[in-house]
């Protein structure tokens, strides 16, 4: 399942005040499943856990498909966001 | 000619006005968003945005993108402001003109759907009663079946 | 609140838009028709309009008051520029405010069909070449099957 | 048919031009169809001739339907207008 890299995460909204934070460092395996990730983010922070149902993510500004068995493919450096459901406009 | 913002300045319409007219239009279409002073019985005393900004600002980008690939337009901009949005100030606009009416009016509708739906913004709403909320837009792509808050 | 006027002023869209802000809405919808520097391969440098005007104002009321059988609205705002009005110009703008953002963008657009529909207003193009010509909207409901210059 | 009125006949945009005035007084029959009453008009300033099939009339700032077979009543002091087809917008 490859090596691990060294990622960036940030947090926005209430998954920002839920963690406490902006962003955090995390080490996670270069060739996962989104679902994986995001699995990997909220074993690190539990606080995210009442809203692991509605979080999507986002790898480098782009949103991946959280529902997809597809691997995607992480470098050290690479910045995902927790995103919350949005409510612009 | 696409321009997308994301500022915590308040918006001027007459400044957006002039930024997407052309002398090849006849047409220019608006939306702007506005603040509510009540939510579901409850009076809202603010709202507060908050941007993943340069994500944003691409999602806002593929928006403008799609409309072209749909109409034939001139000019696209897309500005949210963030930040504290005060009741009856706006916090989002889009204008778009084109040679004919049709055109900016069905993309100015299509361009603040796929926004509410797409570009990573939150709304916080503050009430009277010292609660806040984080809102949801019931366009949102989010997996969620959670009771949605629509706007 | 219905405001509708016919003026020889600039349409200043920043005072329409403060003109139909309520705090009780979430949205502005705005239509504005801008003077276009070509027709059929023709330079147009300026457009001039004339207004029967006590009538041109009562049908905007009435539409005014269409709008508000089909559509929760808060506030319509109707004003048609009159006289020589330049290439980039606006000569209408219709703005409309609602609770939500699906009825004022429904009301804009039948307001402006409406408008170009019964409206007793006239425009005039004047070409490069010299010469000019008095248009007709497609949407007129003139019996007359002439050909319909549209716009 | 009823007695005669004195109008107020308004033209404008090309009708105006055509004319070569903003207004007219005119007498007809108080009790007319509208159509007959465009014919009046159109018999008093022959200019408006060649846009005669496409000329609508309001009474006193309403539209009248010109197809109509109904019989207007107008009465001394009443405003015609000669409205040809109109480019708002």
């Amino acid at each position: 399942m490859g090596e691990l890299v060294k990622i960036t995460v940030l947090f926005f909204a209430k998954s920002r005040e839920l963690v406490g934070n902006k962003s955090s460092e995390l080490e996670v395996k270069s060739d996962v499943r989104p679902t994986d990730l995001l699995q990997s983010i909220i074993s690190k922070h539990n606080s995210l856990q009442i809203l692991s149902g509605s979080l999507l993510l986002s790898i480098n500004e782009d949103y991946v498909d959280i529902n997809s068995e597809e691997i995607v493919s992480l470098k050290s450096g690479d910045t995902v966001a927790v995103i919350p459901p949005i409510s612009g406009g | 000619m696409d321009s997308v913002d994301v500022t915590t300045e308040p918006i001027s319409v007459d400044h957006l006005t002039q930024l997407v007219s052309s002398p090849k239009c006849g047409a220019i279409s608006m939306f702007l968003g506005t603040t509510r002073d009540n939510f579901q019985g409850k009076n809202v005393i603010q709202l507060e945005y908050e941007a993943y900004e340069p994500m944003a600002r691409k999602e806002m980008q593929k928006i403008c993108a799609e409309i072209r690939e749909q109409w034939s337009v001139e000019n696209i901009a897309i500005v949210h402001r963030i930040g504290v949005v005060p009741v009856m100030e706006a916090s989002v606009a889009i204008l778009v003109s084109s040679p004919h009416r049709s055109e900016s009016l069905a993309a100015v509708e299509y361009g603040i759907n796929k926004l509410k739906a797409t570009v990573p913004i939150w709304k916080k709403e503050l009430y009277d009663d010292g609660t806040c909320s984080w809102k949801q837009n019931s366009e949102c792509c989010h997996v969620s079946n959670k009771h949605a808050n629509t706007s």
